[in-house]
């Protein structure tokens, strides 16, 4: 995924004078997971920015260069540490259209790791979507694979909204898929229906959804046969692709890395209820991250791992009234 | 040249707010100009500036009358500080732009915002810029290159330098000013837009209006350090500190701020020392926390009796002029007043709009929601 | 409301030379909501601090003294302005007990005025609950009345965990109650049922109960009959007393000011389904503020008023598969 | 005093890193220590310091060798800063605490830490005093008045300044010292620590390791300020500079620090001029960023070697005793890697534990789906 992220930016700056990355680390390193290999080399150090060390002062000076008339992708180099730029990015940039009447619109992304299982524990792990899409102005994202990541990467970029761009890294390296070269767009309203399946609805996104594939191939050999639904956007969510799949199941379980209160699988299972109530067989069910910080030692236990997806899977299917 | 002696203060010593000290002034006591600092504003410039210090001043009194009478529902006036904020806005050019903190109306409308769209703004009609959306005096204006103004104290300084910066990325020769106040130096984006700003070499002006409060804290509990220039040191930043109630000396500070910023040198923080005369806001009560003998010796440097008396000893003003003036201002005040309050109020489908370039579906249902009407009684709720 | 929480604040420093008020504007002027009034003059400026303006400062320093055996209460002027302040709050504050492993703890208050109705438009309004209830850690709690901000603020300060305190402004003169004087407490646990009824459960809390009540009133008159419940404390929240009302009325409608999407109302749903999905006779309702910034004029129209709240109680009812 | 000259540099100016210049120093080039500077440590005191910078050296190696064997995840080091590390820290009293920042387990072992809880620590095995909820390197101490360790940069120095500020609320003598690097000094923790500080005079001493780079961004990329030090001025806190490889300076500067806070004189920033010798940590590759070269003058300076010269000069130090140091730091070494490797990780249910003081609901409810395990599969997922 690293290479097709790498690839749309490279592409989009050459199409687009406008588009100037700034960071940390991320000019002559070209990032800690080297998302902008190569890039300061090739568009010099007016386009690729290594900024100091703060992520409020990144987020914004890069709503002022938007302001400006450029279109900048800012590299938050864990999600972790995004907080410190909370303010600006959900008092500032969400707001920056509507406060204004349409007057001063901010055309820029904001990428950034996101998710555990690397080992990097309490404070390299966290999935902060929620706290994002809550308040209202973002556009927010995750790609699952390499395609999409350069499709997305690309929609998100061309998109007049502001968008949070989020990064799974435990598939940085390991989700293989073929990417091809030159210019494609992977819409951001769409879901992608990636495993057809008529007994329950699993819906996942990022890293997760390895595991939710990996729980409805085991859940085959109960005789149970899963739809398994990649998000990729996160909000505004394809609502109507998912409450298409649970009006055909009739059952929905929802998959995330982060913590389950107040999360987006929350979120899921209302609307779920809210627009299919009486297609709905069994109770809808999160398999989430744990109430509590991340975990370094225990994270495979943390994490919503196919092993946990599976009962939840096959509870969900057995369950009746 | 501007520079404070840095060295001349001792550790630890908390200097108390003066307008004396290594602070520039260009017009003296006995109300002639120094000829070394002279910033030679044109005549019409000068008269363009003191008029429209006058109505700024004039709009805080009204404003506040009409908030009184709950007719706008707050306002966040500039009494003393005039001369910081309308001196700094004459010494920019049309190409600059600006990024207000929320007590500089007045340079707002020297730099061409339509008055009316300042009225309505007030009364957050349909006509107002912000379509309703925000407190009164958050108006916006592309025209003028006026950024819109965010409440959050602070945020527009980070932001500031960022645009300041992309013109310097793209070749163009606009500066970029931004305002705040004394308290805006604790927040984080004071310290990462002058820390940006000095390691990129952005173009941009960070005036600071020091007028000795925030809110009820005055300036001794926001900081220990003895001025706000000194604050420049930190970033590397260039930093001057002017007499913020002597239009010519903020002019001079800041043109010669934003000479530097087009030449390539990067930026610089003016301190402008003046006095908030009144209250914060209609809301707050200055009598709760200060004694109104602290605003005398303030009363002797008024920014635009200053500028008044300079006009009159060179034959640019009389009184005449004075009771035009006044007429003119209260005629289209009330003409303003009048048609904001004719206008209604934003449709409620506009709550929708400019959330996102296009309406989502689930604000397009919310919408929906709202347009079905307060079901299934009338006048309820 | 304003003089409950004040009352609160004056015995429990005289019960506890431990704890310490700081924030802005606190002192001589008492708040710009005179929640302090007098105490600075009473305690003097080393328990009552008036500090410069940066809520990042505040909280950071607040954790500190916590850190080191002071109950520091800490002031955020308006919640709008909570957000410089968000990384220190749920990275450090939220975390610093689970971190530590037990070995450093934060016994705090960060106190805050939220929500709408007085005209503060789009930066003096907002709502945010859920960004701090997602974030693992946190205690999170909004008294409707004088009587319960009285008795939970007492309790919050003498709590071990942090606790975020949201003070609904709208109510923070209009609110009447008895208030006894001296000591009580009410705890964090306990939602409260306000209106007993048996058609429909409202789950409300803060400002917008008195919206939910008056709604209920007006349902009464189309032979309805709501159980109306205050939430009180909304993180961790009550969910055995809702989870019986909802068992025995069938039918659930929540409402909160903050936006809809992950909001608490997503939580407080999906947990019914999850806890009582088989006794719900109709989908769970949001009647919620919308999913945009707050507006400034049209605030009457984005709040979730008795106007609104009523038809989807009625509809609720009504619903039937 | 030891307040550099503020106004010898010019505007605008970048000082390059070096170790000239206003600088604070004792141990002269010569081997010999300044005598108006001299800080007159004991020499059983200097003796540990000595033995706790060998095995701080010894034990970055050591683990950094463990870690490429993937028998650790994770370890970041100090090489080339043990003299600002452990200096600083000899500086304090016990009673005096610590708000440290990742690179400083050479200061946690100095003031008491169990060396097998280190160690346990880099397992995150079920004897880590962080119950294995933080990467390596994040251990805790209460004993030691050590605060537990944030990833984050920048987050405990606003929370030292309270710390602090309590002491002096409550009338105590505590101070307390607070570790961070170059890179943090840009934070949003810095500005308001450093501001809160110099307004409440807190007694809190801020120790900048001055390394030179924050991962692969250098000094002058971080800010236009000529030093660290002059980052005081903005919030009248007193400043100092010190070489950072001098243990006998930076032990001067602390303990003088100290004592000005202890005696209610406020904050003292201390910027310790060092470098990073080794790369960030072990997931980094300095060679990606920087020439080898640039290391050569350092080496020059190694802070480890100056002060065993100056020990073997004085004849405190032997070869012998190198060698039997060497065997003693091998030998409990190897214990406690064999008893933290011998140790399982924390329990599943430790999960749940320290959300809250007590288990709510939800997390035992949550606990509860853990327990039953890995339903209806074994060894699957
Ligand atoms: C982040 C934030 N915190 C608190 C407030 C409340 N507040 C509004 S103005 C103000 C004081 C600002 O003082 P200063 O920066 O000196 O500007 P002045 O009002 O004096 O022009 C405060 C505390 C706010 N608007 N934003
Ligand atoms: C808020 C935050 N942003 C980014 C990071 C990633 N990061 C970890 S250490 C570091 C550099 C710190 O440099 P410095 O403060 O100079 O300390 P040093 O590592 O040199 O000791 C960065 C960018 C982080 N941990 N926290
Ligand atoms: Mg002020
Ligand atoms: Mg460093």
């Amino acid at each position: 995924m690293v290479q097709a992220l790498n690839d749309a930016l490279r592409d989009e700056m050459k199409r687009d004078q406008r588009i100037v990355l700034l960071g940390e680390d991320i000019g002559t390193v070209g990032g800690v997971f080297r998302v902008t290999k190569g890039l300061h080399e090739e568009f010099g150090e007016n386009r690729v920015m290594d900024t100091p060390l703060s992520e409020g002062g990144i987020i914004g000076c890069a709503i002022g260069m938007a302001l400006n008339g450029l279109v900048p992708v800012a590299e938050i180099q864990f999600s972790d540490f995004i907080f410190p730029a909370y303010d600006q990015i959900v008092n500032e940039l969400a707001k920056f259209r509507y406060r204004s009447g349409g007057d001063f619109v901010t055309n820029m992304v904001v990428r950034t790791p996101v998710g555990g299982g690397i080992r990097g524990g309490h404070y390299h792990s966290q999935h902060p979507e929620a706290p994002f899409i809550h308040m209202a102005g973002l556009k927010v994202v995750c790609p699952s694979n390499p395609y999409d990541a350069k499709g997305m990467l690309k929609a998100a970029i061309r998109d007049p909204d502001p968008v949070v761009f989020l990064e799974p890294k435990r598939v940085y390296r390991a989700a293989k898929g073929d990417v091809p070269d030159g210019d494609y767009i992977v819409p951001l309203e769409k879901a992608s229906i990636v495993r057809a399946g008529k007994s329950v609805t699993v819906v996942a996104y990022g890293a997760m959804l390895y595991e939710a594939l990996d729980a409805a191939t085991r859940a085959e050999e109960h005789g149970v046969d899963c739809e398994v639904i990649d998000l990729r956007t996160l909000w505004p969510l394809d609502l109507e692709t998912i409450v298409a799949s649970v009006k055909h199941t009739g059952r929905l379980v929802v998959v995330h890395e982060a913590p389950r209160t107040c999360g987006l699988a929350a979120e899921i299972v209302t609307l779920i209820t809210e627009k299919a109530f009486y297609y709905l067989q069994a109770a809808p069910v999160r398999v989430t991250g744990f109430d509590t910080p991340f975990p370094y030692a225990l994270e495979m236990e943390y994490l919503p791992l196919s092993h946990r997806i599976l009962p939840a899977v096959l509870d969900t299917v057995r369950a009746s009234p | 040249m501007l520079m404070p002696e840095m060295s001349e203060e001792t550790e630890g010593e908390r200097v108390a707010i003066s307008a004396r000290g290594s602070l520039l002034q260009v017009l003296r006591e006995d109300g002639t100009l120094d000829p070394d600092k002279n910033p030679d504003i044109e005549d019409l410039d000068l008269l363009r500036a003191f008029r429209q210090m006058v109505e700024t001043r004039f709009l805080d009194e009204r404003l506040t009358r009409l908030q009184r009478q709950g007719r706008i529902g707050f306002h966040v006036g500039c009494l003393g500080e005039e001369a910081a904020i309308i001196g700094s806005a004459l010494a920019l050019q049309t190409e600059d732009w600006i990024f207000p903190c929320y007590r500089e109306f007045g340079a707002a409308l020297l730099r061409g915002m339509p008055y009316q769209s300042f009225i309505d703004n007030l009364y957050g009609n349909a006509n107002d810029t912000a379509k309703g959306r925000q407190m009164p005096d958050h108006y916006t204006c592309r025209d003028a290159h006026w950024v819109s103004i965010s409440s959050p104290v602070g945020t527009q300084i980070n932001q500031a330098t960022g645009f300041a910066w992309a013109s310097k990325l793209k070749g163009e020769t606009a500066v970029t000013l931004v305002y705040f106040g004394d308290g805006a130096t604790s927040s984080n984006d004071f310290h990462s837009g002058l820390n940006f700003a000095g390691v990129f070499k952005a173009p941009v002006v960070f005036l600071c209006r020091n007028n000795g409060w925030a809110i009820s804290v005055p300036y001794e509990s926001q900081t220990a350090s003895p001025t706000i220039a000194h604050k420049g040191q930190a970033y590397g930043v260039h930093a001057v500190r002017v007499d913020g109630n002597d239009l010519f000396a903020v002019y001079r500070a800041v043109r010669d701020a934003a000479d530097r910023a087009r030449a390539g040198h990067g930026p610089t923080l003016v301190e402008a020392l003046t006095y908030r005369m009144g209250g914060h806001s209609t809301s707050d009560d200055p009598g709760a926390y200060r004694d109104a003998h602290e605003l005398e010796p303030w009363q002797q440097r008024d920014p635009v009796e200053r500028v008044r008396h300079y006009l009159m000893d060179h034959d640019m003003w009389t009184a005449a002029d004075d009771a035009a003036l006044d007429a003119e201002l209260e005629k289209r005040f009330l003409a303003a007043v009048e048609a904001a309050e004719n206008t209604p109020q934003p449709e409620v489908d506009t709550m929708f709009d400019d959330v996102y370039e296009k309406l989502p579906w689930h604000l397009r249902e919310q919408r929906e929601q709202v347009r079905r009407g307060r079901r299934p009684f009338k006048g309820g709720g």
